[in-house]
């Protein structure tokens, strides 16, 4: 019986994938579609003054234009926030489409609905929109401050919250009293998803039935249903299907509840007819929920030979003008519980204020609050280490939580469930032969060339999460995750997950999981997700929980198969229930050689002729899992960079991940993760940044200007593993979607200070592109 | 990603491109490769009345050395340039400098009429022709006239070509003995277009002493310019 | 106001009649419902829509359709003869050359088109050859893998 | 975007400041400025067609001369709407009188917004520079004719 838990599995969803014939949201076409184009601001600021709709109505092929007043009008509620941050958050409604008054530049004005996207899109032109322009604010900083432009008359200082966590007198007391304090001022700066297919959204309304189904490139279909039916529409649950089929990737961009699936399902209700909307890559730039855009001051105190006495860090966070699905939750309780990184130190207290602006709304992107925690933690690592004249990785070793400490919990309310951090710190230093580089790096400087080693010890905390411990935190949600296992007659199975895979491979790991519980091959498990009519219930996929939390499910429903197939393999083998064990992959009377195969047992239980007596028929079984933890999955990323000194070109040598992200189902599909995860780290690290003008004009609009990272911009990377399993879900996985973002943009921007900092550098801010280093160099 | 609608009219030959951009006047473009123009109306920032499609004619897609002169069409796409023997032996520069334009699937489509018609300022070509001394070919309804390079490149987006007139052919120097030239460009980390890129070339005499020497910069300017003082400085 | 066009996908001829402004890659998947050929930018960077025409990796979002007139277009749908994979699809397959698999079909088009003219490339030509296909899933490691096993396999 | 520069007008400001306020002149030396209209006293509107290589964009314009302070100072308003986004300006003009001629300063604050400035951004400073110059350039040489055609 082979063992799939554990072995690189070719995917089973890649087939469909080469051959071009995955469905994602816009390859759908139904019969007697419309599509609709939708007419956004060009102001970061403005009044509606009036909306003239007649000529783009009057165009051919339109069958109708909306504003936001017909929404309105016909009942629909704003946008709800599915975080409440603290008692007093203020939470300013988010009208689908915008009715007096826009908030950023691609706020949604009016609607178009045409019999073709040219059509739609030619009569877009033609809606006519006066606008008064206000002034706007795009920087958080400023946004603050007394006499700026408001973005909501119900925020005063466009101030939605200021959260805390961790005590600030004990913190404030151990930092008077340290031998040294490192401070940095430190701006995370805004990202672009970016995931490389647009959003689409299809709202097909049956007026017969009174069923809609809204097909959507989401994350996270079930909650999107919750939302929309029971916030913005007042609609009936049991009458929506929400299908997130085939999606090209989302980094947390399409976890969120967007106004184009209201927009499609409203229009389709009205219209009675399907209802198609796609982004165009340029309108993604603009309303794709944006990731990190935090300011920071941070100080660390440590005594006199190096051991760090308390932590204190100020973040401003720009939430942009609304408040997203998941907004507030990122730049607080997934960022500030994370300060403690891999270190044991007494105190730690962290302030955030979540502030508006006229900006795109900022969410969660890849990491959310995970990568800024880290980077604010490891930057200030590399320098502290520095400033004391402590070579970083004995600065580290020195702070570390040691491995028989867990579980261990922080002073910012954490409880990490396992972890051996100097384990993996010294297989990567191992791996890149960290001694060699230091030495080549003192004869670099000799030379005048501008050699850095950077290095970035991380935690994360995911598998998000206790449904309990997110009820306190302010998540208007459950954190559980469901899954449904159908055994058929034949013993081919199907599951269904409430995960969605957008690109992590779930229907490839989950038939593993299935194929060891059940004793068959993956070949012949089936898993079905992204689809609220087939399964039972679902969080979605995003904070690396599909594994943790989601696989859990799955595993525990696995569990009741196997009682149930126990108890029928009992009586067919005519054994007590409790000399049945599972053994290579069939129920065996224990010590002999009777057993039956799960097809067998599956055959009996639909033809129940000679069956035990009392047991239902049938063979399908559901779980929900709830997880009593997050699960922490850590690791220790080196890279070593090389900088040019007459262009300030940042080239990367080496680059050596080792992650540790318990036990592993399918290797191969995690380091696909940490590759993925990697580059995007590095992108923000070295190209990637969102840059608004002072008006609220978007400037890196497109691909044109803002950097993806390209095949030629990056490395080969290194890839490795330590495993320590986590104690308390029963696959003893960790997630590991996140984990390479979350550590490379500390790790590559450690290197590129420590390439300068013999020139008295202490910082660049990011990205670090050629100009910025090349500025840093030579003082100007 | 839907352009405006437009008239579409492919034309055969130079002369019908001709009278039928004489005939269209000023609404009328010229598709080529298409990878300026087409992105521009894909975002309806340029609204063709008509458009001109010059892409099949087969008399300026052909690459020709004659003697010390190397003739390139119109029409040799970037891909063509960046392979071509002739264009590797003859004047090798050339070729290393097509490898850099933009990405390979854009190099399979771009032609170097279009880019030096274009005259985007941060474009590759117009460096490399303004520095190797290039001729231009432009034919208009009354013939055929040669726009030197260094009179060819007027402004941002703007050449010497007047209206009603046509890149048909490029010719650069073929690369004598003593003579070498070379193209660093410090790319756009999105958009590769270059952020600066410098062409020069370098003729020594018997004595390796500077004989001549042109430097061109593109992506630094509104327009590829010559650095004059950087070229005296290395002369002689 | 429409065009007459006859153009050749995947070794099938078909006629339409199109709007000129109709790009290349909108024929493709609302005309003829090939799907596989995706649009990932409108600026013409991403690669998504990567076909071959006549031979030649082509952003089919920088091309009209009225322009493919006479030509041959071969899609990611017409890449498996008989439906046997071809080597760039099986080794991206084993090599876990894709996670989403939205830009996959553009960048193994585009690596066929390189692979004909550079059938033994090194680690560092296929990053050069791929610049203008745009993955935001893979950190492209395993991309260059697979296109390095399809050569090996298809020499 | 800041707009800052200045140019030398070949006439002293006396001279120069009904030239400057006239539509006919503004008409000219506006960059494909089309169908001006007079809306009020100092108010115009006209339609502006931009076009800076691959990018061409249609601009309903509106504009005013304020503050005015002959022979010294006034202040130049433009707003702007086109399918490609929108334009807005704002500049104050000075008339320095220089050995019979006229140093004119502009300084000021020009506004991209929409399609162009998310695209363009590469393109948007330097075509703004280019066609402030092209402007001025010439009202030099209108300035020149005018002067010209009257003294003859």
């Amino acid at each position: 019986m082979a063992n799939y838990i554990g072995s690189s599995l070719k995917r089973k969803e890649d087939r469909r994938f080469i051959t071009g014939k995955g469905t994602y949201t816009d390859d759908i076409v139904l019969p007697n579609m419309t599509y609709a184009y939708i007419v956004r601001s060009p102001h970061a600021h403005a009044r509606i003054k009036a909306i003239h709709t007649d000529k783009a109505l009057a165009h051919p092929g339109v069958v109708a234009v909306f504003t936001g007043k017909d929404l309105q009008d016909d009942g629909v509620n704003p946008l709800p926030t599915g975080w409440q941050i603290t008692d007093s958050m203020i939470e300013p409604p988010h009208p689908v489409v915008a009715v007096d008054r826009v908030r950023y530049v691609g706020d949604p004005v009016a609607v178009v609905v045409a019999e073709s996207r040219a059509a739609a899109k030619d009569a877009a032109e033609l809606v006519e929109v006066d606008y008064e322009v206000l002034p706007a604010v795009v920087d958080a900083t400023k946004a603050i401050e007394d006499g700026a432009p408001l973005v909501h008359d119900e925020a005063p200082n466009n101030l939605s919250f200021t959260w805390e966590l961790g005590d600030k007198a004990a913190t404030d007391e151990a930092l008077s009293k340290a031998a040294h304090i490192t401070r940095l001022e430190i701006i995370n700066q805004r990202l672009i998803p970016n995931a490389m297919e647009p959003r689409s959204a299809i709202g097909d309304y049956h007026p017969a039935r009174d069923e809609l189904t809204l097909y959507t490139s989401s994350q996270n279909p079930h909650l999107i249903r919750l939302l929309m039916c029971a916030f913005v529409l007042g609609i009936p649950e049991h009458k929506v299907r929400v299908i997130s089929p085939d999606v090209g990737g989302g980094f947390g961009s399409k976890i969120f509840h967007y106004p184009e699936e209201v927009i499609v399902s409203w229009s389709s209700r009205k219209l009675g007819r399907p209802v198609k909307w796609t982004a165009e890559r340029s309108e993604s730039f603009l309303t794709d929920a944006h990731g990190r855009d935090h300011y920071t001051v941070a100080e660390m105190g440590m005594d006199e030979d190096g051991t760090i006495l308390a932590l204190r860090v100020n973040t401003i966070a720009n939430l942009g003008a609304y408040l997203s699905t998941f907004a507030g939750g990122i730049p607080t309780w997934l960022y500030g519980t994370l300060l403690a990184g891999q270190y044991k130190y007494p105190h730690i207290y962290v302030q955030t204020k979540g502030v508006f602006t006229h900006t795109t709304p900022v969410d969660a992107y890849r990491g959310a609050g995970r990568p800024e925690a880290t980077f604010v933690l490891e930057r200030l690592m590399d320098t502290a280490a520095r400033e004391l004249g402590m070579d970083p990785a004995e600065f580290r070793r020195k702070n570390f939580i040691p491995a028989d400490a867990f579980p261990y919990e922080t002073p910012v309310v954490l409880t990490y469930d396992s972890g051996n951090y100097e384990g993996s710190l010294e297989k990567a230093m191992q791996l890149i032969d960290y001694k060699k580089w230091r030495e080549e790096q003192a004869k670099a400087r000799n030379q005048g060339r501008l050699i850095g080693i950077g290095i970035s010890c991380y935690i994360e905390a995911c598998g998000i999460a206790p449904s309990k411990v997110a009820g306190a935190i302010g998540v208007r949600a459950g954190l559980y995750e469901g899954a449904s296992i159908r055994v058929h007659p034949t013993g081919q199975v199907t599951v269904y997950t409430g995960a969605h895979s957008h690109g992590q491979g779930h229907e490839t790991t989950f038939a593993q999981i299935v194929a060891d519980g059940l004793g068959i091959s993956p070949d012949n498990v089936e898993v079905v997700h992204g689809d609220t009519a087939q399964i039972p219930f679902g969080m979605g996929t995003y904070g690396s929980r599909s594994l943790a939390v989601g696989g859990s499910a799955i595993w525990r429903a696995v569990e009741k198969i196997r009682e149930k197939a126990k108890k029928i393999a009992a009586h067919k083998l005519e054994a007590s229930e409790d000399d049945i064990v599972f053994e290579d992959g069939k129920w065996v009377v224990k010590g002999t050689d009777r057993a039956l195969t799960l097809g067998e047992i599956a055959l009996t239980a639909y033809v129940p002729h000679d069956y035990p007596e009392g047991l239902e028929p049938g063979l399908e079984e559901n779980s929900f899992y709830d997880p009593s933890n997050f699960t922490f999955p850590f690791g220790t990323h080196i890279s070593v960079v090389e900088i040019d000194p007459e262009t300030g070109k940042v080239q990367i040598l080496r680059y050596v991940a080792v992650d540790d992200v318990g036990n592993v189902i399918n290797p191969m599909i995690v380091e696909g993760q940490v590759h993925g995860g990697l580059a995007q780290g590095i992108g923000q690290a070295l190209w990637e940044g969102a840059v608004y003008d002072e008006n609220g004009q978007l400037l890196t609009g497109s691909m044109m200007d803002y950097a993806i990272p390209k095949a030629d911009d990056l490395p080969h990377f290194e890839v490795d593993r330590t495993v320590t399993p986590c104690p308390h879900n029963p696959l003893g996985v960790k997630g590991a979607g996140e984990t390479g973002t979350i550590a490379s943009t500390a790790c590559i921007a450690n290197a590129v200070v420590d390439a300068v900092s013999h020139l008295g550098i202490k910082d660049i801010p990011m990205p670090l592109t050629p100009e910025r280093v090349w500025r840093a160099i030579h003082g100007k | 990603m839907i352009p405006n609608n437009f008239e579409y009219i492919r034309a055969n030959s130079v002369q019908e491109a001709l009278q039928l951009l004489s005939q269209k006047g000023d609404g009328a473009r010229l598709l080529a490769g298409g990878h300026s123009l087409i992105p521009a109306m894909k975002l309806r920032l340029n609204a063709p009345e008509t458009v001109i499609d010059i892409s099949g004619i087969q008399e300026l897609a052909s690459i020709r050395r004659d003697g010390d002169r190397l003739h390139i069409g119109a029409l040799v796409t970037h891909r063509t340039v960046e392979t071509s023997d002739e264009v590797k032996s003859s004047c090798p520069v050339l070729s290393e400098a097509a490898a850099l334009i933009g990405d390979p699937l854009v190099r399979n489509r771009g032609t170097i009429g279009g880019s030096l018609a274009h005259c985007d300022p941060a474009a590759d070509y117009p460096a490399l022709t303004l520095c190797l001394g290039a001729e231009i070919e432009a034919t208009g309804p009354s013939g055929s006239r040669t726009i030197a390079a260094d009179d060819f490149f007027v402004g941002m987006f703007e050449t010497a070509l007047q209206s009603g007139e046509m890149i048909t052919r490029v010719t650069f120097p073929v690369l004598g003995k003593g003579t070498g030239a070379a193209y660093e460009k410090f790319s756009h980390p999105a958009s590769r277009f270059a952020v600066v890129g410098v062409a020069a070339m370098v003729t020594l005499d018997g004595g390796g002493n500077c004989n001549s020497v042109r430097v061109a910069i593109t992506g630094a300017g509104p327009s590829v310019f010559r650095a004059t003082k950087v070229e005296q400085a290395l002369t002689g | 106001m429409g065009h007459s066009i006859k153009v050749t996908v995947n070794g099938v001829t078909h006629e339409a009649t199109v709007e000129p402004r109709m790009l290349l890659v909108q024929f493709l998947r609302e005309v003829l419902l090939l799907t596989g050929t995706h649009i990932g930018c409108d600026t013409s960077q991403c690669g998504a829509c990567t076909v071959l025409v006549d031979g030649v990796a082509t952003k089919s979002c920088t091309m009209f359709a009225v322009q493919a007139d006479g030509k041959e277009i071969t899609t990611i749908e017409g890449l498996a003869a008989n439906g046997d994979l071809h080597p760039l699809q099986k080794a991206f397959w084993e090599e876990h050359g894709l996670q989403c698999g939205f830009c996959t079909p553009g960048v193994i088009m585009s690596s066929y088109d390189f692979l004909k003219r550079n059938p033994n490339p090194t680690e560092e030509e296929i990053r050069h050859a791929l610049e203008g296909n745009y993955c935001r899933c893979t950190g492209y490691q395993n991309i260059v893998k697979a296109v390095k096993k399809a050569a090996q396999s298809m020499s | 975007m800041k707009i800052q520069g200045d140019v030398v007008l070949p006439a002293a400001p006396e001279k120069l400041w009904e030239l400057l306020l006239d539509p006919q002149i503004i008409a000219e030396i506006l960059p494909g400025c089309k169908d001006l209209k007079q809306t009020g006293p100092d108010h115009y509107e006209a339609v502006i067609e931009a076009k800076i290589g691959p990018i061409s964009s249609r601009y309903q314009t509106r504009f005013s001369l304020l503050d005015q302070k002959p022979y010294e100072s006034y202040r130049l308003h433009i707003e702007g709407e086109g399918k490609g986004g929108f334009v807005r300006g704002d500049a104050a003009i000075r008339l320095i009188p220089e050995n019979g001629q006229t140093r004119l300063v502009y300084e000021g604050e020009g506004n991209v917004g929409g399609m162009i400035a998310r695209i363009g951004q590469r393109l948007v400073e330097a075509a703004a520079k280019m066609l402030i110059q092209r402007g001025f350039d010439d009202l030099r040489k209108k300035v020149e004719e005018r002067l010209h055609s009257k003294s003859t």
